[in-house]
């Protein structure tokens, strides 16, 4: 039995550590840490605190409501989306109906390609 | 053939429940199906379990002679009072949704999609 | 005889009769005050946690237990005066069913704390803890047996309460429906299972999963036994919510308690067992388990992609996290079904028992951060009152700890080092990789999405303006969203702990069927 | 409310219901029948009651807070006597042929079947039906209180 406070876990080609990716994290905070040291000193006022969404100056409201949050890819994927809408049309009928279809599909392979070894 | 016949009613009776439950557009009418079902599977358990001239399975009154099998009469019974639980539920869902939707047509009790 | 002695010799009845006597007493005691209810409530889930604690300490220490009701002594499996058949209701506890009681008790518990403080001042608080407890049964009760018939009726059980439970909050008649669309299709499958059930009763005589198995396995894989596999199976995958019959999952989740809608995911993860059960140890030996389990696989790949993506576009938050337990249920099934398809070769020990480990580690941690996300949802509904997102926003300024539990939970989910997730989904897309790359791919980008659309929650309930005044919800709750964040975070730097006592056990039970049958019909230790 | 006819065969039939209720509930375990049959066969009297003379009469005779209540004393009973077992194995028939309360031993060869025999399978069809009565009784008064509210 291994030791289940070994934090590693062994795959078929590699190894977690859990224990080493904190240990990696860390250091490479403190390695943007030290980048952010190196930075200009003296920062510029300026248009830098100002809020700007698609480009436009936002007027204090900067939050975006869900539905509109990844907006392109809903766009990019109308069509998916528009037969997966129409798919699912909340009618009990059609839900048994999906049941019974996947039960005659599962049947069917299984008759016809043989279910034994 | 004729011993066949309480499984041709099961399957007949199978595909009355399954065609109100797909087809027919009123939540009562489809717990009406789920029922038909159910009688058609307690059938099936019961006519699997008989057997021919068989009396019931009762020792101390027993003239001799085969007895039905009465583990399949006892899982009917559990699975009839389970069915009964299930109707007494499934239509009180259906006063409830009458009373806050006003209709029982499947096609408009559908307040959830997406 | 002492009482640890005698608790240890009946533990696996315990199980189901400690909640199902604290279920018939609830309504009584509810009578002395809703206090004292609540105190006798969480102390019979506690001990059901107890005891599903002693089952899986039992089963890694004995190996697999044996329980026969009403017998005497209750190890006598097979009474002399029977012809060799087990007769007698037997429950068999192996390590994939102590695993599954586990994580049922656990959730229970965790849901009972939540809800002392969540459904305070509702009506009808009895009947929701009778039926709460009622529902820990139906699922312990799947997990613990052995027979098949008493399969269904915990599988009933199961289902009329959660159903019950789903129509709880009334919410305009809304909720009820998700409860009848639940219940009309839960009560289909309960009645194709029973006959299933009625076919293999017929045709081996036997209602003993083991015993069945083993006359399959001498009689040769009929007709029959396919129309039942293939009742079955689909059944159960539909009851756990696998794409394309997952329709019930987003209504019922979706408009249930947030308490009541991580159990009933619990509850799908026992059918999801039962599944597993039914696949490996009943119809293992016989069927053809390559084709078995590839349609596992597809149906797990249809619930990966199709739930996250329907998941992206809801902005009902129980709804969209309702579509991410499908997408979960995906990952499950994909990793099983690895396992199942390479049974019996020599790929399995290559890399079908590492998917099996892995799908089903998954289960665990789906139980921890998917029961914790649906807890943070139901604390943000209790205390904004709407569960649409366009609504809500900067409640991270008042609610911190709930802000940080969620960010907890997503995280998580969405497979970010080091919480629990991560190590699950490594070990599945490591394994799965193996059989077909296209595989590890599709859950790849499912776990891209994931991330995203939980980033979208963050974004529009916890960021922005503060648009509500409100409190940190009530101290129970926090408890009950703070045991499952520890066990996230500590599954997931220590996942040895949850790997060598709950995971590698159950995964070697279920690859197992051989020994599960010798156990039963005689031999064995 | 129903015509004075129907409530008049109501009251004559009810005392034969229930009792006959009872006779299947008591030898559920020497004929066919047992707990759950009686029990509904009672609640079917209750169903002729309600029936007969109306839900809001019958609203002040038989509380819904009893029904409950008793079908939570039958389960109670039921699981108890399943506890009690529980030194041998849970469920287990330890009145069986132990000369206590049902615990005679069955004859052999035909007879009329004696009511003192079988254990527990007695004490458990009666809290059965305990359960059931109160139970389906429980059912039929909240689905008349619901219909009611409908109706308005």
């Amino acid at each position: 039995m291994m030791n289940p406070f070994n934090p590693s876990i062994s795959t078929p080609s590699g190894i977690w550590n859990p224990l080493v990716w904190i240990l990696v994290f860390l250091l490479s905070l403190l390695i943007a840490y030290a980048i952010y040291l190196k930075g200009e000193k003296q920062r510029k006022k300026g248009m830098q605190e100002e809020i700007f969404l698609s480009g436009n100056k936002a007027d204090g409201n900067t939050h975006i409501k869900a539905s509109n949050i990844g907006w392109g890819y809903l766009e990019a994927m109308k069509g998916y989306y528009k037969l997966m809408r129409d798919i699912h049309t909340g009618i009990i009928n059609d839900y048994v109906g999906w049941f019974l279809g996947v039960l005659a599909t599962m049947l069917l392979i299984f008759l016809f390609w043989g279910g034994a070894q | 053939m004729i011993f066949n016949a309480p499984f041709i009613s099961v399957m007949i009776l199978v595909i009355f429940g399954l065609y109100a439950m797909v087809f027919r557009r009123n939540l009562i009418k489809v717990v009406i199906g789920l029922d038909i079902v159910e009688s058609a599977v307690n059938l099936f358990m019961v006519s699997l379990g008989y057997v021919k001239n068989g009396i019931a399975p009762i020792y101390t009154n027993s003239p001799g002679g085969a007895m039905v099998l009465p583990t399949p009469q006892a899982l009917t019974l559990t699975s009839i009072v389970i069915g009964v639980a299930t109707s007494a539920m499934l239509l009180s869902f259906c006063i409830l949704i009458y009373r806050y939707y006003g209709t029982l047509d499947t096609r408009k009790v559908r307040r959830l999609r997406e | 005889m002492s009482v640890w002695d005698f608790i240890i010799t009946n533990a696996p009845a315990l199980a189901i009769a400690v909640p199902l006597l604290g279920a018939f007493l609830t309504p009584l005691i509810y009578r002395a005050g809703r206090k004292t209810a609540l105190i006798w409530v969480l102390s019979v889930l506690s001990f059901t946690e107890f005891l599903a604690l002693l089952l899986v300490y039992l089963v890694n220490t004995y190996g697999i237990q044996v329980y026969v009701f009403g017998g005497n002594p209750s190890t006598l499996v097979i009474p002399p005066d029977s012809r060799g058949i087990p007769i007698r209701i037997i429950f068999t506890v192996d390590g994939m069913s102590a695993f599954t009681a586990l994580i049922s008790s656990t959730i229970g518990l965790v849901a009972g704390i939540y809800s002392v403080a969540s459904e305070k001042g509702r009506g009808a608080q009895d009947k929701f803890f009778a039926l709460l407890l009622l529902l820990v049964v139906g699922m312990m009760g799947m997990a613990l047996t052995g027979d098949i018939f008493n399969f269904f009726v915990f599988l009933e059980i199961n289902s009329l309460s959660a159903a019950a439970l789903v129509s709880y909050r009334i919410h305009g008649g809304k909720a009820v429906e998700a409860a009848f669309k639940y219940a009309v299709v839960s009560s289909i499958g309960a009645l194709m299972i029973l006959f299933a059930i009625a076919i293999l009763y017929g045709e081996y005589d036997a209602l003993n999963m083991a015993m069945i198995a083993e006359r399959m396995y001498q009689t040769g894989f009929s007709t029959m036994d396919i129309i039942a596999m293939a009742l079955i199976v689909v059944t159960l995958a539909m009851k756990c919510g696998a794409v394309p019959m997952h329709y019930w999952v987003p209504d019922g989740y979706g408009e249930a308690p947030g308490e009541i809608s991580a159990m009933i995911m619990v509850a799908s993860q026992a059918s999801l067992y039962g599944l597993f059960r039914m696949c490996f140890t009943v119809f293992g030996l016989s069927a053809n388990t390559h084709s078995l389990g590839w349609f596992l696989i597809i149906l797990g790949l249809l619930s990966m992609f199709i739930g996250v993506t329907m998941a992206f576009l809801q902005h009902d938050i129980k709804r969209l996290m309702a579509y991410h337990s499908v997408s979960q249920t995906g990952y499950m099934l994909l990793g099983v079904g690895v396992g199942l398809a390479t049974l019996g070769t020599s790929a399995f020990n290559q890399y079908g028992l590492f998917a099996m480990e892995g799908g089903i580690f998954h289960i665990l941690n789906n139980m921890l951060y998917k029961g914790l996300l649906f807890l943070t949802a139901g604390a943000i509904i209790y205390r904004v009152g709407t569960s649409d997102l366009n609504k809500m926003g900067g409640l991270a300024h008042s609610m911190k700890f709930t802000a940080i539990f969620y960010l907890i939970g997503a995280l998580a989910i969405a497979g970010i080092p080091p919480f629990n997730g991560f190590v699950s989904k490594l070990m599945i897309y490591e394994s799965v990789y193996q059989l077909n790359p296209f595989l590890a791919v599709v859950a790849a980008i499912v776990s891209m999405l994931t991330l995203a659309s939980f980033l979208k929650v963050f974004h529009s309930a916890f960021m922005g303006p503060k648009l509500y005044n409100v409190k940190e919800v009530p101290k129970s709750m926090l408890i009950a969203m703070g045991i499952l964040s520890f066990f996230i975070v500590l599954f997931g730097i220590f996942p040895n702990i949850a790997m060598t006592y709950l995971v590698a056990p159950a995964a070697h039970a279920l690859a197992d069927p051989v020994g599960y049958i010798t156990r039963v019909l005689g031999g064995g230790p | 409310m129903m015509s004075k006819i129907v409530r008049t065969q109501a009251n004559f039939l009810y005392p034969f219901i229930l009792i006959f209720g009872f006779y299947i509930v008591a030898h559920g375990h020497l004929t066919p029948g047992g707990g759950f049959q009686g029990g509904a066969v009672i609640a079917t009297g209750i169903a002729l009651v309600i029936v007969a003379y109306g839900y809001d009469r019958i609203k002040s005779w038989i509380k819904k807070s009893t029904l409950t209540a008793t079908e939570s004393i039958g389960l109670l009973c039921f699981i108890l006597t399943a506890f009690i077992g529980i030194g041998t194995s849970f469920f287990y028939n330890f009145l069986a042929n132990s000369g206590l309360l049902f615990g005679d031993r069955v004859s052999y060869g035909v007879n009329p079947g004696y009511l003192n025999t079988a254990g527990t399978l007695p004490i458990m069809n009666l809290a059965v039906g305990i359960e059931v009565l109160g139970g389906l009784g429980a059912i039929l008064m909240y689905m008349m209180s619901y219909g009611k509210e409908v109706d308005k």
